[in-house]
């Protein structure tokens, strides 16, 4: 068993969309220093599974648990109650849940599947916008530029071009994001989450459209932010090669329920995720 | 390549009317008389009206001798929109535009708006139909030729009271100062006879009267009081008719007008309003001005498909006349010396009576004309001569 | 009785705007259902219906006028679809909104050009304007007629998006515009459908409002507009039955108002309404919630 | 070649336009006289900068924000409105007052500071209640944020739009008279004497906003605008931010509105109306959405189109052209007409979503020789290219024929068109965010 810290807990959470269950009692365990891979053919949940985590959707049953401390809880209730499928009904009692600017500033970052840049930005302003959640100036002093602001900002400029060099993109400073290559927008990406200065990223099919070379190049780098950023990665990925080079533990999500969990070789090895993958799309 | 089209027709659009509007202005042989009046808004239709009045006495009268030089006569117009943020820059417009003085307006509120902006200017303004207090109250610059509100008010209350009427609902536009001020001195007029009322007021836009009217009728009032614009009045004859009012309409100088009469016509309503001039009052007037439309069908279209005469009309004539006379007094064309020569003025042969200012510029009237909307030819009928006392 | 003799008057007047609410609310629902577009020339499209109506009735006879009416309305609508809403398809949703505010501008300011500024009289039709005699209330005929005359209408209009192949296809679009056109519907038809039945009804209601309210000018549009837009809030924007109880609701409570002796807050009401509303049901009360897609 | 101007030099040219700019204003003001026509540009220029702050204002909020909100008039109007109130001296009270006994509020701002500190305290007295009526506003704001800026688009801009509505029959409610004076004017309040002061009060509050624009907030407020699921997940709190703007927005409409109110004189609640804060909506599109600047270009060109330029279409001549068809009115169709062109073909206005920039201009300015040279070739370019785009789309036409009567022969044969969905009885329903 692993002993390290359990950062990210996930217990039978369940989401359910009028009478479809996207997610359906998926528990979870994401430890200290960890990447952990969440696949699963298109349409299983798993990123419907990153929203409930931070707080984009309210689970319908379950609860997530970040550091130890439960910080989103749901039951059924009202109409979903009659039409409720999934599973331990009754188990969970109380309703609590995080908007995503609070899920970020416990330290869990995200990308996107379908990237999600500020487009009319530069590389470097969207890097700055993850920075502006740590400002401590007010708006007023931020607009008069007080000596506070003006550190602030100068802190953070610095800190971002830090970063910038850190992911490649230094050179890049000055472009508009959406106008960089489809690799350098997913570092992009990246380089925001970090900015956030989290403890738990979530990378949403971080090696989507990438060619054999440039998804072999984004495993190092993973591997590389986790050990510089001292990071827990949870990541959603289709490309098996990425999945089974980096993860130290897969779960596999089919039609919203958990068919399986393991080491990537017992994952590669097991019938019902060969089975998933054959009778899928992917 | 976009910009620059866009800039380019900017700068030929500046550069062409800083051109055109320096181009006038230096006409020696000219007197400009600037006219504040809505064309279009709340008030479009009698402002139109008013206007008539002028540029037929313009077209009788279409030079004035000051001194021994004769000079031509313009008529410059702006149109006020019956708005009074829009009637600010519309009266800058006039007075950048080198008047030497200015007639209107129809409406009280717009003539309020431009007070200051003419008062700045030192620019004399004689307001034509505006009849609330507040036009000339704190404003050296305007005069008036017409009666005031509390003078009118009180004259409908005495009218009201002495035909046994005695609760009164009073209908007001929200923001109108005209219809607001009117109701108001007629309330305190009705109230003092021991007259009793019901106040509403509607607000802007309104079109459905329906439930004025049964506010109307289930209080139980003896008249309907509604001095509002005339596109407000023809939708409350309507309503009244649909609905059986069953009690006079009573309203100010506004409803002398062709909408209302053309509204009642064949109407089961009765409507009685106060005025300041009675068709055949001045047989000569009435002719000319008559044959005048009929030669310009514009004319008709502005004074709302016939030739009846309003009593703005008559008023319009009449400052148009007043302003020439202020000129000869003057001896100038200079809008300070014209402005000095205003208060002693006395002119007569008018056809709304003869004119004089009193301390705080406003002409000195002391009877209005009471007329009845007879329904079946659609045209006023004269009913008496009231005065305040 | 005592209170149905007080309040006859004010349910009768608002029951009978109401309905003429109802028939211009659709023409907003069904396009916004199409186009998430609010369209704000629809109340101008209406005025220009009533005022097309005064210049048409000096040559030709009612009946022909007011088909003409309807048909005018329908180019004027598909023809500002066209023209100004087809090229910003693909641009931001605001882009399109300002388009529509555009448009209302230049119908207005046109309305403003060609009228001189002035109220014109709408035509009396004898049969919608004869009064008649309810109770203790007396009214116009043009308030009994106007209900039902909307009831019916509304009828054939579910019954056309029911029960028929471009009903189908509308209702496909609504759902998912590009999955529909993907699936071979002719979305341009369905959007040309949909403004037709929009201004067509708004025609017919012009017909009727203007009958009961007899003056027109530029801004005649604006207010009612408005005001059915909130009715179609308020019923679920995107529903037609929604749209039409939302303008009952709406006319009878602006009578209430009235009758009440608040009547500075008629107009203003009708938005405190439509806040009230949006805070309880952000969807309006036959709306369906949705989820954004991440 | 492009140019690359340094800061120092940028700095002076802009320190040296805007000085230029106000000695322009100052001097036209005291040497123009009322019968001047070129009196109309100081005119043109007071009311500009007003418009042009309430411009920016929505700016900051529609384009800077994306929240699309209509109730920039009703918070004008409630910034007049208090402006108004207490500046008006109190020997006034009874002629403004007149229907409601003299009004409650009987002293001056203005009066009471210059009868305390003299002169010093009449300026003062001017810039207090301005300030004042701005921070009313954002709290009237603050109040109507909580609930309506939860709605998103279409919702939120139909809700803010409903409660400046609300506002204006607020200020008109006759039980309010003794403060408002009901729905009858408010006017002898105080105002100011030369037409450079709404200019200063403006270029302060626009040189305010772009500083706030400039600012890590005003980069959280545009992230909010390109994607506000991508701006909540770091770590921006949506709600706070769109408050933010929101106030902050209101702030600066109320304070233009005291400016209006000082311009005009005279205020009524009747003309801030929703066709108000269409026409600020117009000049914010004109100006391009996104760019203060283009706002503040917009808004010249707007009050100096509308209240100036075109008022001859009006009366029968214009720029020597006169026609029967300029009659009253004349002027409003054509204004329109060059909005919906603007709307339609240049739909990111003047200035885009660019500010303005001293080394743009000098080199646009510096490009132009040859950029007239080059006009032929590329309109001719351009008409090809739009020849081959008309031929693309008669091809993509055809080819869509084509395909129709595949489908037709596939359906005859028995292939469904398309699968029918499932939708609940009579009810249409959609997404809330349409694509």
């Amino acid at each position: 068993m692993d002993n390290r810290q359990v950062v990210l807990k996930l217990s039978d959470l369940t989401m359910q969309f009028g009478g479809v269950v996207a997610v359906d009692n998926l528990n979870l365990l994401l430890h200290k220093n960890e990447i952990l891979g969440l696949i699963g053919p298109n349409g299983a949940g798993k990123t419907t599974a990153f929203n409930c985590i931070t707080g984009v959707y309210e689970p319908t049953n379950g609860a997530v648990e970040i550091n130890g401390n439960i910080v989103i809880e749901n039951y059924p209730k009202g109409k979903m109650k009659e039409e409720y499928k999934g599973r331990n009904l009754g188990k969970y009692t109380k309703s609590q849940t995080m908007l995503p600017d609070k899920v970020t500033k416990l330290g869990v970052a995200r990308t996107f599947q379908n990237i999600r840049l500020f487009k009319g930005m530069t590389v470097l302003e969207n890097v700055l916008v993850a920075m502006h959640m740590n400002q401590e100036e007010t708006v007023f002093g931020a607009t008069f530029r007080s000596k506070k602001a003006r550190n602030e900002e100068k802190a953070m400029r610095e800190e971002a071009l830090v970063l910038l060099r850190k992911v490649g993109l230094y050179e890049n400073k000055d472009d508009i994001s959406t106008s960089l290559p489809y690799g350098k927008q997913r570092h992009l990406e990246i380089a925001r989450a970090l900015a956030t200065h989290p403890t738990i990223l979530l990378l949403d099919e971080p090696a989507a459209g990438m060619n054999p070379q440039e998804s072999d190049e984004l495993m190092h780098f993973i591997g590389e932010i986790r050990d510089k950023f001292d990071l827990s990665i949870l990541m959603i990925e289709h490309h098996m090669q990425v999945i089974m080079g980096i993860c130290e533990h897969i779960y596999v999500l089919n039609y919203g329920g958990q068919i399986a969990d393991g080491a990537p070789a017992e994952i590669q090895a097991n019938p019902a995720v060969i089975e998933a993958y054959l009778g899928g799309d992917e | 390549m976009k910009k620059f089209t866009v800039l380019s027709l900017i700068l030929l659009l500046a550069m062409t009317a800083f051109v055109g509007c320096g181009g006038s202005g230096s006409d020696e042989d000219t007197i400009r008389i600037g006219v504040f009046e809505p064309a279009s808004g709340d008030n479009g239709a009698g402002g139109k009206q008013e206007v008539l009045g002028m540029q037929y006495a313009n077209s009788i009268q279409p030079t004035v001798e000051i001194g021994d030089k004769e000079y031509n006569v313009e008529l410059v117009i702006v149109d006020n929109e019956s708005d009074n943020s829009k009637a600010v820059t519309a009266a800058q417009n006039l007075v950048s535009k080198d008047v030497s003085i200015v007639l209107g307006s129809y409406g009280s509120g717009v003539s309020i708006a431009a007070a200051d902006t003419f008062s700045e200017a030192g620019m004399p303004a004689i307001g034509v139909s505006c009849t609330n207090p507040q036009v000339t109250a704190d404003c050296d610059e305007y005069f008036r030729i017409c009666f005031l509100d509390p003078f009118q008010g009180t004259v409908l209350a005495n009218y009201a009271y002495e035909n046994g009427m005695r609760k009164a609902y009073c209908l007001s536009k929200l923001g109108d100062d005209y219809s607001v001020g009117l109701v108001n001195y007629f309330v305190e007029a009705f109230k003092n006879l021991g007259g009793e009322v019901v106040q509403e007021q509607f607000p802007d836009k309104n079109s459905d009267f329906t439930s004025y009217v049964a506010n109307a009728k289930k209080a139980g009032c003896d008249v309907f009081f509604s001095p509002v614009s005339t596109e407000a009045a023809a939708l409350i004859i309507d309503q009244a008719e649909a609905q059986a009012l069953g009690m006079p309409i009573l309203a100010g100088d506004t409803w002398d007008s062709n909408v209302i009469t053309g509204a009642a016509k064949g109407k089961n309503v009765e409507v009685v309003v106060t005025t300041f001039y009675q068709e055949g009052g001045n047989p000569e007037f009435d002719k000319g001005i008559k044959a005048w439309m009929e030669e310009d069908s514009d004319a008709i279209t502005n004074n709302g498909g016939n030739t009846d005469l309003a009593a703005v009309t008559a008023l319009g004539h009449d400052a148009y006349f007043v302003a020439l006379e202020a000129f000869k007094a003057a001896g100038s064309k200079d809008p300070a010396d014209v402005l000095k020569a205003l208060p002693s003025l006395k002119v007569t042969g008018l056809v709304c009576g003869d004119v004089s200012f009193n301390k705080t510029g406003d002409a000195n009237k002391s009877e209005a004309f009471v007329k009845r909307c007879d329904t079946t030819t659609g045209t006023w009928e004269f009913v008496k001569k009231q005065s305040a006392n | 009785m005592g209170f149905l003799h007080t309040w006859l008057p004010y349910i009768l007047a608002g029951i009978a705007v109401g309905g003429q609410y109802a028939l211009i609310a659709i023409g907003y629902t069904m396009v916004y259902g199409i186009l998430r577009l609010i369209n704000f020339a629809h109340g101008d499209i209406f005025m220009w219906s009533g005022l097309i109506m005064v210049y048409l009735i000096t040559t030709l006879p009612l009946w022909v006028s007011i088909v003409l009416v309807i048909l005018f309305a329908i180019i004027l609508g598909t023809t500002i679809e066209k023209i100004a809403y087809r090229p910003l398809r693909t641009a931001p949703r605001m882009s399109i909104m300002i388009s529509a505010i555009g448009v209302s501008y230049l119908l207005q300011n046109f309305a403003l050009y060609i009228t001189g500024g002035l109220t014109k009289t709408y035509p009396a039709i004898a049969l919608l304007q004869r009064a008649v005699s309810i109770g203790p209330a007396t009214t116009k005929m043009v308030t009994i007629i106007t209900p039902f005359l909307t009831i019916l209408l509304v009828f054939l209009l579910v019954m056309l998006i029911q029960h028929t192949k471009i009903g189908m296809a509308m209702r496909a679009v609504s759902r998912d515009f590009e999955t529909s056109s993907l699936m071979g519907i002719d979305i341009n038809r369905v959007i040309t459908v949909t403004f037709v039945i929009g201004c067509g009804l708004a025609a017919i209601g012009s017909v009727l409002f203007f009958s009961n309210y007899t003056g027109i000018n530029p801004m005649s549009g604006a207010m009612p507009g408005l005001k059915a837009f909130v009715a179609a809030v308020f019923g679920g924007i995107g529903s037609v039955p929604g749209a039409v109880l939302g303008a009952f609701v709406i006319g009878i409570a602006e009578n209430i108002v009235k009758g009440t002796g608040w009547t500075t807050f008629s107009d203003a009401f009708t938005f405190v309404l439509l806040i009230i509303i949006l805070m309880v049901k952000p969807t309006g009360l036959f709306g369906e919630k949705d989820i954004d897609k991440v | 070649m492009k140019i690359q101007l340094n800061n120092k030099i940028k700095a002076a040219l802009t320190t040296i336009s805007i000085a230029l700019f106000l000695i322009l204003v100052f001097v036209g003001d005291n040497v123009i006289s009322s019968g001047s026509s070129w009196r109309m540009l100081i005119t043109v220029i007071e009311k500009g900068s007003i418009f042009a702050l309430v411009a920016a204002s929505m700016n900051l909020l529609n384009g800077f924000t994306g929240l699309f909100s209509l109730g920039q008039a009703g918070f004008m109007l409630m910034g007049a409105y208090t402006y108004a109130i207490f500046t008006i001296p109190s020997a006034s009270h009874d002629a403004v007052y007149q229907y409601f006994g003299g009004g409650i509020i009987k002293w001056s701002i203005v009066e009471v500071l210059e009868s305390k500190i003299g002169v010093v305290g009449h300026y003062l007295g001017l810039f207090i209640p301005i300030i004042f009526a701005g921070i009313l506003v954002a709290i009237v704001a603050y109040l109507i944020g909580i609930p309506v800026l939860r709605l998103k688009s279409d919702y939120l801009a139909i809700a803010t739009l409903g409660f400046a509505e609300i506002l204006r029959a607020f200020f008109q409610w006759n039980t309010l008279g003794p403060v408002t004076n009901g729905s009858n004017v408010l006017r002898k309040y105080t105002t100011y004497h030369s037409a450079i002061f709404p200019v200063v009060i403006a270029g302060i509050c626009i040189t305010i906003i772009l500083l706030l624009l400039n600012s890590t907030y005003g980069r959280a407020f545009k992230a909010i605008r390109d994607d506000e699921i991508a701006a909540e997940a770091m770590g921006i709190n949506l709600f706070k931010h769109k408050e933010l703007s929101f106030v902050i927005s209101s702030f600066f409409a109320g304070i233009s509105g005291s400016l209006l109110a000082m311009f005009q004189s005279t205020i009524s609640a009747t003309p801030f109306t929703t066709q108000m804060t269409y026409e600020i909506l117009l000049i914010v599109v004109i100006g391009g959405i996104g760019s203060i600047s283009g706002s503040i270009i917009g808004a010249f060109l707007f009050i100096a189109c509308s209240e100036w330029w075109l008022r001859g279409l009006d009366s029968g001549s214009w720029l020597g052209i006169s026609s029967d068809l300029m009659r009253s009115g004349f002027r409003k169709v054509i204004f329109a007409i060059m909005i919906m062109l603007v709307v339609l073909f240049y739909s990111k206005g003047i200035m885009g979503d660019k500010e303005f920039s001293w080394n743009r201009f000098v080199n646009w300015w510096l490009t132009r020789p040859q950029a007239i040279k080059n006009w032929p070739n590329k309109l001719k370019s351009k008409l090809v290219s739009k020849k081959k785009a008309r031929m693309a789309k008669s091809d993509a036409k055809a080819r869509l024929k084509q395909e129709k009567a595949d489908s037709d022969y596939k359906k005859a044969s028995g292939t469904p068109l398309f699968t029918p969905l499932p939708i609940s009885d009579q009810v249409i329903v959609f997404d809330k965010e349409g694509k």
